[in-house]
């Protein structure tokens, strides 16, 4: 067997267990955000389906599968049959390019030659910005296809935000690129490797805040989810949607956050690395899954602490503090950078 | 008496038909051909300087068989921080001009007074029905009006397109 | 009085929902919560001929098995599998109408807790909704809006009427209030007080939970909304005679 | 082998989008059917390996520029659109102007592949092997390279027009604004009259 029949195969085997993964990790990680969400309000959460609740999804996914499937009659049927995949599968193509482990050097499984990520490439990271703006459509044709007010408003909204927190994203993940030296995610992790202080969280704190807020915004979560903010706008762009479509959307949420979770992972806490680098015998991807469940569980903090933006609030944040702020990172990381070298 | 109803005797006299004082709540009843007056002097004067309208309600009294109706508008000063009752009676029928020039938010009271009391009012923007249906029959508030039974009205399930 | 009864007959008078069976709470006590206590035991209920929600009731009664659009039904156990999903995730809709409501929120609260059962994701939209706790008394100008809601939520779906203003309007015999939802919308569950604790609300939607485990609905035989089925008559009625019969007035 | 099989896939995609971009009366159809040109272009990048150029493709025209359009066409009435005639007298004039624009690329390209190779045109793609890419220190590089030092006055003039299209922008929208700077149209007191109290909600 050649070397390149051996790397097919593997990237098959990886695709698909990466996707296996992540929709295990999805249906525990909604089961998680109801009972966290429990517990921050004094609550005790889901306990009777399976140990303590643990299999809370798997009934709701049986209920939303057999729902009954509305199309609104004055809808755009093909859009709004379209818009949860769109949704879906760019948060799938980003785990393609999230290093999991150590890639390249010496065979390593079957005397092969095994890399811990699907795809190697340069730019890898614009492909996170460029699915960001691919899943802009997903919320925006749900709204419209809906042929609702209030979906409309909600589409509106959710895509106003998105494309305006993408900029401060885009500008904040470029102090990593100048810091790495490279746009590939595997050199910027192999550009964090030593102990956890060597990581980029330090040198890119801003720029790591900004991250994460921008990332909130582009997850619609709380506390800038106001495109559903039911006091006003129902349901925003999911309004229409009923049974496994709204299901769909709701799963691709999820997957945002796992993929968000391990991006941030990767950028700011050294990815597969382990924080001291005696702890370097327990495998990257152990790390890499302990530092996103760590992520998941800032982000349902984040939720249920803070409660919803206003609408302006959340457009002048995003155009006066955080992209100017973003900028001024850039500028003074890449002044640093040019100056240390 | 205090100030305030020294400035509104002295400027209407006769024509407030009576003056009460119930533990510092200053009640005033005037006749209906009055009523715009009295309220635009209640605003506008600098002793009174009434800028809010607190609510304006009606009542039926139809032991009082020659003006069964009553209209209550309460006002509130946040000049002076004094509030005054402005009451005036009228029979069956009878409309007294509206008040939405004065305090805009007058027109959802007036739009409730008529509907639950039939007390017409001149002028008004927009008199329509605000808490029962628009086809809806009789004045409910009214002591007249049966107590039990669904009268007046009925459940309209065709308004498709509608809500 | 003869006035009622016109008025009565003139489009607003209690539905039927079981073709001459038994009809509201009072009559349907297999259905009820009392307010406060506990359940009487199984053993008396059986013995005085009233049997839990699922058992050895007729079969005409209920819609009989479920059926995919070919006509093939659905295989039971199936169905039984999707039922028990589907009882741990009841997302009612978040919709109060009176101070009943209050109770419900007490009950999403966390001394209750109703998320234990997967049911605290109340849904703001009805199409995402899988029924409704109507909470507190209904005007009549609110009823459409009620029905609306009630067609918006996807099948299938099972209502609760919570208080006794959502049973049978309480003492507000009146011109403005809905004597009983389930004039208006077939209703599962009925549970009375004034309002009801949040323990009365909760022994229903546990109730409620047992006929969602058997795939019950209280719309069985029906499929058709009760107020839908009000205005048919009138639209016929009114077809047959030309001149508007007995107009009512205050 | 797999790589030509893929790209006349992805050719075949990118022509079908094009012509259902043109011809779909729904304009969001059409638009979808635009971003989804965009994004097996953008896979035609993928393939020859000139991965920044396929992201940035996916980003700024199908990601940003698209979204803008979709902003804009929800907005408008799409009933009256689909009932206007969509083909009209200069369908002829594009027509001939279409034909004269595919001569003039394929003229370009002949001309740049015989000035440089001759005429076998299956060596079109030129400029870098792979593996000089790889000794240049990657894609991403030689595209820096390329950009900032060969081509960096050109780049700077593009980064104006588009700096001053902005301003541009910037100061019609500001002027608009200043003309019709809303006034209160009725005082506290009176009863504003109903047109003036739709404008201001």
């Amino acid at each position: 067997m050649n070397d390149a029949i051996a790397q097919l195969i593997f990237l098959i085997i990886k695709a698909a267990l990466m996707s296996i993964l992540v929709v295990t990790l999805v249906a525990f990680i909604i089961y998680f955000e109801r009972k966290f969400a429990g517990f921050f309000q004094g609550r005790v959460g889901p306990t009777y389906l399976g140990p303590a609740g643990a299999f809370q999804s798997f009934g709701d996914i049986f209920k939303l599968l057999s729902k009954e499937d509305i199309i609104p009659a004055e809808a755009d049927k093909r859009v709004f049959k379209l818009a949860p995949y769109v949704m879906f599968i760019p948060a799938f193509l980003v785990m393609a390019v999230l290093p999991f482990g150590p890639v390249g050097g010496t065979p390593n499984l079957f005397g092969y030659r095994f890399d811990y990520v699907i795809a190697n490439f340069d730019s890898g990271l614009v492909l996170l910005l460029a699915m960001g703006g691919i899943a802009v459509y997903g919320v925006v044709l749900a709204g419209w296809s809906s042929n609702n007010k209030f979906s409309l408003l909600g589409g509106l909204r959710a895509g106003a935000q998105m494309i305006s927190y993408e900029l401060a994203m885009g500008f904040a993940v470029v102090g990593v690129m100048v810091m790495a030296g490279s746009m590939n995610m595997v050199k910027i992790v192999e550009g964090q490797s030593g102990n956890f202080w060597d990581w980029y969280w330090a040198p890119q704190l801003v720029g790591g805040i900004i991250f994460f807020i921008a990332s909130l915004a582009e997850l619609n979560r709380t506390p800038f989810d106001l495109a559903e903010a039911e006091q006003e706008l129902v349901a925003g762009y999911l309004t229409e949607y009923s049974g496994m479509r709204w299901g769909l959307f709701m799963f691709a949420e999820y997957v945002n956050l796992v993929v968000v979770s391990g991006i941030v992972s990767t950028l700011y806490f050294g990815g597969w690395h382990a924080p001291f680098t005696v702890l370097d015998f327990i495998p990257g991807p152990v790390w890499l899954l302990i530092k996103i469940m760590i992520m998941v569980f800032i982000y349902m903090w984040v939720r249920w602490t803070i409660f919803r933006y206003r609408y302006n609030q959340l457009m002048s944040m995003g155009w006066k503090v955080l992209l100017p702020l973003s900028i001024a990172n850039l500028a003074v990381t890449a002044i640093v950078i040019a100056i240390v070298g | 008496m205090s100030a305030l109803m020294d400035a509104i005797t002295a400027a209407f006299g006769a024509r407030i038909l009576e003056t009460g004082d119930f533990r510092g709540d200053l009640t005033i009843s005037v006749a209906p051909e009055a009523w715009l007056e009295v309220l635009t002097f209640c605003r506008d004067n600098e002793a009174t300087k009434f800028d809010m309208l607190d609510c304006l309600l009606g009542d039926h009294l139809p032991e009082r068989a020659a003006a069964p109706f009553a209209l209550v508008a309460q006002l509130v000063s946040h000049t002076y921080g004094h509030r005054l009752r402005v009451k005036t009676a009228l029979t069956e029928g009878q409309a007294v001009p509206s008040v939405t020039s004065l305090w805009p938010s007058a027109n959802f009271d007036e739009r409730e007074a008529w509907e639950m009391y039939g007390i017409g009012f001149t002028g008004h923007p927009n008199l329509i029905r605000l808490l029962t249906t628009e086809d809806f029959e009789g004045f409910p508030m009214r002591k007249d009006f049966p107590l039990e039974g669904t009268v007046g009205g009925r459940v309209r399930t065709d308004l498709r397109g509608k809500i | 009085m003869g006035m009622r009864e016109t008025i009565l007959g003139d489009g607003f008078y209690r539905y039927d929902p079981e073709g001459g069976r038994p009809r509201g709470a009072a009559d349907r006590p297999h259905l009820m919560v009392r307010d406060g206590l506990l359940q009487p035991a199984l053993e008396e209920r059986t013995a005085s001929g009233i049997c839990l929600p699922g058992e050895s009731l007729d079969d005409d009664e209920m819609g009989g098995p479920v059926q995919f659009p070919g006509g093939i039904a659905m295989p039971v156990q199936i169905e039984r599998v999707l039922g028990f999903g589907r009882s741990f995730s009841f997302w009612p809709l978040l919709f109060g109408l009176a101070c009943c409501a209050i109770e419900m929120m007490a009950l999403g609260g966390s001394r209750f807790d109703m998320s234990r059962f997967g049911m605290e994701a109340m849904r703001a939209s009805p199409r995402q909704a899988d029924g409704m706790i109507v909470a507190g008394w209904c005007s009549i100008k609110m009823a459409p809006r009620v029905v609306r809601l009630y067609e918006q939520i996807p099948d299938p779906k099972w209502v609760l009427a919570m208080g006794s203003c959502a049973i049978s309007g309480n003492v507000w015999d009146t011109y403005n209030i809905v004597q009983g939802i389930d004039s208006l919308i077939p209703v599962d569950v009925y549970v009375p007080g004034c309002p009801p604790r949040p323990e009365a609300l909760w022994q229903g939607l546990e109730m409620l939970r047992e006929r969602v485990k058997q795939s019950r609905h209280a719309y069985d035989g029906l499929r058709r909304i009760p107020a839908r089925d009000v205005l048919a008559a009138q639209t016929a009625a009114a077809e047959a005679c030309a001149p508007a019969a007995g107009e009512v007035k205050a | 082998m797999v790589e030509k099989i893929l790209f006349i896939i992805f050719a075949v995609l990118t022509v079908a989008g094009a012509i259902g971009t043109i011809t779909r009366k729904n304009m969001i159809h059409g638009l979808l059917l635009l971003v989804f040109t965009f994004l097996n272009v953008a896979a035609i990048f993928f393939l020859t390996q000139a991965y920044f150029v396929a992201m940035i493709q996916i980003l700024v025209y199908a990601g940003a520029i698209m979204v803008l359009f979709v902003f804009v066409l929800m907005f408008l009435n799409l009933r009256s659109f689909q009932q206007e005639k969509q083909t009209h007298r200069q369908r002829w004039i594009a027509l001939v102007l279409s034909v004269l624009v595919l001569v003039e690329f394929v003229a370009v390209l002949y001309g740049v592949t015989k000035a440089k190779y001759g005429f076998s045109l299956a060596s079109v793609q030129g400029g870098y092997s792979p593996d000089q890419i790889a000794a240049a220190g990657g894609n991403n590089q030689v595209f820096a390279k390329a950009l900032f030092n060969d081509m960096l006055l050109p780049f700077e003039v593009a980064s104006v027009v588009l700096l001053v299209a902005m301003v541009g922008a910037i100061i019609m929208v500001k002027k608009e604004k200043h003309g019709q700077m809303a006034t209160r149209q009725w005082e506290p007191g009176a009863e504003p009259a109903l047109d003036v109290a739709e404008e201001e909600v």
